[in-house]
């Protein structure tokens, strides 16, 4: 049990920190989120340049062989500046994912070009019906001729729009809920067939709408094996919940920080508010939070580590459903208790809320992930 | 005891029943159960309408226009209204400056605005809140210097609602600043149209604009617009907030938010290809909150039905209470309403709250304004008086303590 | 609608306030509950005098005719004052259902020997596998010559050890979870066959295990028509529960007047504890819950008159979860707020908490009814 | 950063599990796991199997006889000792009156007592709390008074937990009547056989006696047992206190409840023919706790690799939240095992938790102790310094408001 920092582990969160400070703030965020991508390509090229994009690569495919401690390192600094560059779509889902399940070609071809930052990755994979069930899938891959043929929808698909490449998956097999007979793809965002409604989201990032009407890909788009690509897709999304616990956790601790600051200067009453006994006793509760969230963020990313695919799930619904318990706390009483500006646009307090909110919606929200959770205590021995 | 209606109560809502169902507009009412904008006309459509029937103003006394409906015969109206779909009758005239110019004004101020309240010929808003003043009202800086037959006033008010549709503004300023802060504050009517008022909005965190500053900049207000005596302006603010606070549990609305919650759930997909309603985890939260609703409810039934028999007025702890609850209960049905849909209370697609928008929505056409009401009802604890200020209240008014 | 009292019920109240007042303080109840009945039969017959065993039966029956009501108010001074007389059992599960279920010649044989306080009825009918299912009855009656014989367990029987007559249920037809097929007996309590085992409950009061074995009953012990008593117990069990939650809001009301007088008269740091903002609104959020717990007891009493079976269920049903919500927080809070003296068995707040817990307890604790509440829903048109 | 143990802790562990599987009487530990009531024996028992094993003392430093582990050991003997059902080492002595002994007395107390301590020949109880003081401590009345080589104690103390069985009391008495109430107190060592001392049982809400009110009629205590210097025993008492609250967070307890809870659900019946543990409500709410506690352990150690590593001991704001969390997790756990057999939380039958009772239980032998249970653990957010005590110590050391 060690719950310190390497030296690398703290050199790369105060390089980026610093980075963040300097680059990132809040007016420069909302110009970048305004912007016709939505994110700024000059910024990724500076993630890269730091590293950044490899750290869920191994070092023989180019990147950092960092493990999901270090990818909750990066996201818990990204949560705190509401970065809205695609990292969690690009690096934690797309690349990290074909890394784990590609061939030694699609590594090659990919994986150099994701770490540079020449290649933006979406992750396809929800559909219109499914909510979070991850094995619903309805979208097809028929056999066609040397590859195959792509047809249906996927839903929000994050940072969509600007991707080159969709991981998107389908079924080539079983029936709408099985997780046997799902397959993944990697398809040419603009390949034939494809169209994307790309949209602005409530928390300044960008999704779209997917569909795929009769795309052809070759046999190269496949990764993995046909019909497997469940567990795959588990653990990309594992990886992906780890990811936003530990954004979730920036941006807690960076409510947390600003109601603080808050409670100490605004006068009420002829005194700081943070005199009041009630409102002291809140800021603790959310301390509190902030605390446990921290713990259970740790959690996420032993979890997405772990090789025991159920302790695994356990690990990882625990987290995501504590940190959004504490992440819906925390953002309601730091809006609360910044009173009328903590419900405009112009604070960033009410980005961060709103952002925890969309974390909250992803992947599974808390009662989601408190169900699986508790659905797994079925399985235990008596 | 009864917690049925009387055959009275019965027969009364039959009627308002009727009316909202033949004279409200059914695209005003589509805006509101889709949680569309509202535009300036959506509300002065409605407001008129009532205003002919005589209705637009429930808690009024007879002698100034109103129906002479008791506290229980008007929690129907709004109840009615609410689950039909009419716009809320605007609080600014109607409920807030009426009651104060009824109670403090002069013959002739009752004369003039109060006909043109009722008419809906003046929109009126709130010049109440300052930057620095939040829940600390007297704490107010706005200035209003005498100058022979006007005051000059000088100064910056903010959560402002819907001022950019108004005619005429109520503020409270500062005439003196000595003694307590709550001494030497005025309460004038200014009309919007003078030189020097600018109307600044502030964009919320729903990215709506609703909420407005207002500065002022040597505006010059006829002191035939003051209320009541100059420096006793505190006496009219704290009768308009004990006023304010009655009707904003907010029952009906809460009533038409659950319906369109279990409409959504039974809708809305579980992810196994049952609906969401069948879902038992879902379904529970439902269930606690229609539990939470039916209390309060009933507590507020019980209140108004004391204040019929006992002909009192916005009692202090009660309407705290019911204050705290219902919006406690306003905030859990939009959290819900948002989770329900998922994924799909991501996308921000503003234009889709344009009731005139052709495109084809994101996700079904419920989804698109669930995330940013969500959002904007926070404001609804921290205004009219914070919950915390409203525990307050209680402990001190109710409790003694 | 009204929520005010007729002058009758304004009555009742009074005489009965002050009776308890009088001659049911703390101490004196603690010896009633110690004693070999566990309650004293004089303060049943006081109670008789003041007519208030009569209230759920109708005149004609030699009652008072009351409803749901009065049987509220009734239920509330008897919550507050902890009374350990068999009320409930006796007069709002067992007078009300023979009066409701029996022929001319039960009524005629029971009633008046219940209003006049010489007879005693325990309600059996929960059993130690059923949960709080109520249509779980294992229990069976079998034709027996001109009568039945009835074999089984009924458990933790509310004051069974010192009832004359026992209400019990059986199964005459179909399986252990049918609704169909249940019959309710009266039973004598010292017939042949019939083991009680008493004991002490956690609230100061008595209950009992009632066995049952080869019990010979006549065909007159039959309550209603054989196999079709469902419905009367499930009426029985709802004006059970309004009155329980009725006791409980006298006894959230008591917590709360004791608790707002200790926080104003205990002093801790130079001043009264009430001075502290967080207990302030602790205060407050118990208030809120009182407030709306009357509201709620109000739905219970309005839903045990209600003819319409599902809106007696609904409203019978909220009532319990959210009055049990309501007492879990008052009650904890209350001995939170009274410090280490609130969990010593000297003072009566402890006995209130302890007896708001075995409320829930009873005939179906908040979160069963708050899922049987949602359970309705299903039902719903769209 | 790695959340699994290293090789060393999995050996480590192992050895502790090994060592208390083979050592712990098993009637012992059936009466921890049962809810049965534990006698002095009981403790006494296991305190002396600890102590020949040289681990009774976990936290104590190896110069005065402890083990010499790290913080991060102490936890997983904790857990193990838990998991095992292993009576709780009594923190009186131990935990409490040593570590002030080792820092605030002189030779000839270190001498003589740690060792007895030690080995269990003295059994120690708290003369801390008095019945007006609770939370404000400081505002103590008990009074010493300097009678020659003696004091002469009179006065009250109260929550005095099984004293009954205590051969040694520490008091804290007034020694000075001026100036603030944290001065002027001092720490005593009173021989609970010493006249003039009475101990009176005071009933607890589940019916137990656990708890007493100690009597000081002219008790004379040899001035040789003043630990530090008169009049400074307030820096004794808060250095206790802050020892009191480590490992109070109690995770191993919790877990040993918590897999009890588990076993309770699986055999307790739905009301339909299914277990308690298949109804998906009651299970979403174990499960809810059980990630609590996770949360909760993680931080625990988050805390205690923190102390392990940097040497620190008894940190403020961290223990306050261990606190907080431990005891609301403790009282979701009981709450949940009442809950889960139904009625049968309701008889009270008090001669089942006597483990020599050879009755027959009234409903599943595990139904007895936990409404009790449940009543009792009520206490665990009032003492050791409220939880509302708790937050104030953060706000004030953590948050600086």
């Amino acid at each position: 049990m060690d719950f310190s920092l390497t030296p690398e582990q703290g050199m790369l969160q105060d390089s980026l920190r610093k980075f963040l400070a300097n680059e990132y703030g809040f007016d420069s965020r909302r110009k970048r989120a305004e912007s016709a991508d939505g994110f700024s390509r000059d910024t990724w090229a500076q993630l890269a340049e730091l590293g950044l994009l490899g750290i869920a690569i191994s070092e023989d495919d180019g990147g950092l062989g960092g493990d999901a401690f270090d990818s909750m390192l990066v996201m818990e600094s990204l949560g705190r500046a509401l970065v809205v560059e695609p990292y969690l779509s690009t690096v934690v889902l797309g690349g990290a994912t074909i890394a784990a399940a590609g061939n030694a070609d699609q590594k090659a071809k990919w994986l150099p070009a994701i770490v540079g930052g020449e290649t933006l990755v979406a992750f396809a994979h929800g559909e219109p019906r499914s909510r979070y069930a991850l094995s619903h899938v309805e979208c097809t891959a028929k056999a066609d001729g040397a590859g195959w043929k792509l047809d249906g929808q996927k839903a929000v698909v994050r940072d969509a729009a600007t991707a080159d490449v969709l991981l998107v998956s389908a079924r080539t097999a079983g029936s709408t809920s099985d997780e046997k007979g799902i397959s993944l793809f990697l398809v040419d965002a603009k390949a034939k067939g494809v169209a994307i409604r790309g949209y602005a989201t409530q928390d300044g990032g960008r999704a779209g709408e997917v569909t795929l009407t009769g795309v052809q890909v070759d046999k190269d788009a496949l990764l993995g094996n046909a019909g497997e690509a469940y567990p795959v897709i588990e653990r990309a999304v594992d990886r992906g919940i780890a990811g936003l616990c530990a954004e979730a956790l920036g941006i807690i601790d960076a409510l947390n920080e600003a109601t603080l600051e808050y409670l100490k200067t605004r006068q009420q009453f002829g005194q700081p508010i943070g005199r009041f006994q009630a409102l002291q006793h809140r800021m603790v509760d959310m301390t509190i939070r902030a605390v446990e969230a921290r713990s259970m963020a740790i959690v996420a990313a032993a979890g997405a580590n772990d090789s025991d695919p159920m302790e695994r799930r356990r690990k990882v619904s625990a987290a995501k459903a504590h940190i959004g318990q504490c992440a819906r706390y925390v953002g309601q009483q730091a809006v609360q208790l910044h009173g009328g500006i903590g419900v405009t646009d112009e604070l960033i307090v009410s980005h961060w809320f709103k952002r925890l909110a969309m974390i909250n919606a992803t992947f599974g929200d808390a009662e989601h992930h408190l169900g699986v959770f508790s659905d797994l205590l079925l399985k235990e021995d008596a | 005891m009864n917690l049925a209606h009387t055959a009275e109560e019965i027969a009364f809502r039959d009627d308002v029943h009727a009316f909202i169902a033949k004279n409200l507009p059914p695209e005003i009412a589509a805006k509101v159960h889709g949680g569309k904008r509202l535009g300036r006309d959506d509300y002065m459509t409605w407001h008129k309408i009532l205003a002919r029937q005589g209705w637009v103003a429930p808690g009024w006394p007879k002698e100034f226009g109103g129906p002479g409906w008791n506290t229980v015969q008007q929690q129907i109206f709004d109840d009615e209204c609410a689950a039909a779909g009419a716009p809320r009758i605007l609080p600014f005239g109607v409920k807030m400056v009426a009651p104060v110019i009824m109670r403090f004004g002069n013959a002739a101020q009752k004369q003039h605005f109060l006909p043109r309240i009722l008419s809906g010929e003046d929109w009126w808003c709130q010049g109440y809140s300052e930057p620095g003043a939040g829940s600390d009202l007297a704490s107010l800086k706005t200035k209003a210097e005498r100058a022979g037959d006007h005051y000059v006033v000088n100064g910056q008010k903010t959560w402002n609602t819907l001022g950019q549709f108004a005619d005429w503004i109520f503020v409270l300023v500062r005439t003196a600043s000595a003694g307590r802060p709550q001494e030497g504050i005025s309460f004038l009517l200014v009309d919007m149209k003078t030189p020097g008022i600018t109307v600044r909005p502030i964009r919320m965190l729903d990215g709506e604009h609703e909420i407005n500053e207002v500065w002022f900049e040597n505006v010059k207000v006829p002191v035939a617009n003051l209320v009541g005596e100059e420096n006793k302006g505190w006496t009219c603010a704290k009768f308009l907030l004990g006023h304010e606070r009655t009707g904003i549990a907010g029952v009906g609305a809460c009533k038409r938010e659950l319906k369109h919650l279990k409409e959504i759930a039974r809708r809305e997909p579980a992810g196994g290809g049952d609906s969401l309603m069948k879902d038992v985890r879902f379904r529970d939260r439902i269930a606690q909150v229609e539990i939470e609703l039916m209390a309060l409810e009933v507590t507020n039934l019980r209140v108004l039905s004391a204040e019929a028999e006992g002909g009192k007025r916005a009692p202090g702890p009660e309407a705290s209470i019911l204050k705290v609850r219902g919006t406690e209960i306003q905030q859990s049905l939009s959290e819900l309403m948002m989770q329900a849909v998922g994924v799909y209370g991501i996308p921000y697609v503003p234009e889709a709250l344009d009731a005139e928008w052709g495109g084809v929505p994101v996700g079904a056409e419920y989804a698109a304004p669930l995330s940013g009401h969500y959002f904007n009802m926070r404001k609804t604890s921290i205004y009219g008086g914070s919950n915390e200020i409203q525990k307050n209240i209680v402990a001190q008014l109710s409790l003694g303590l």
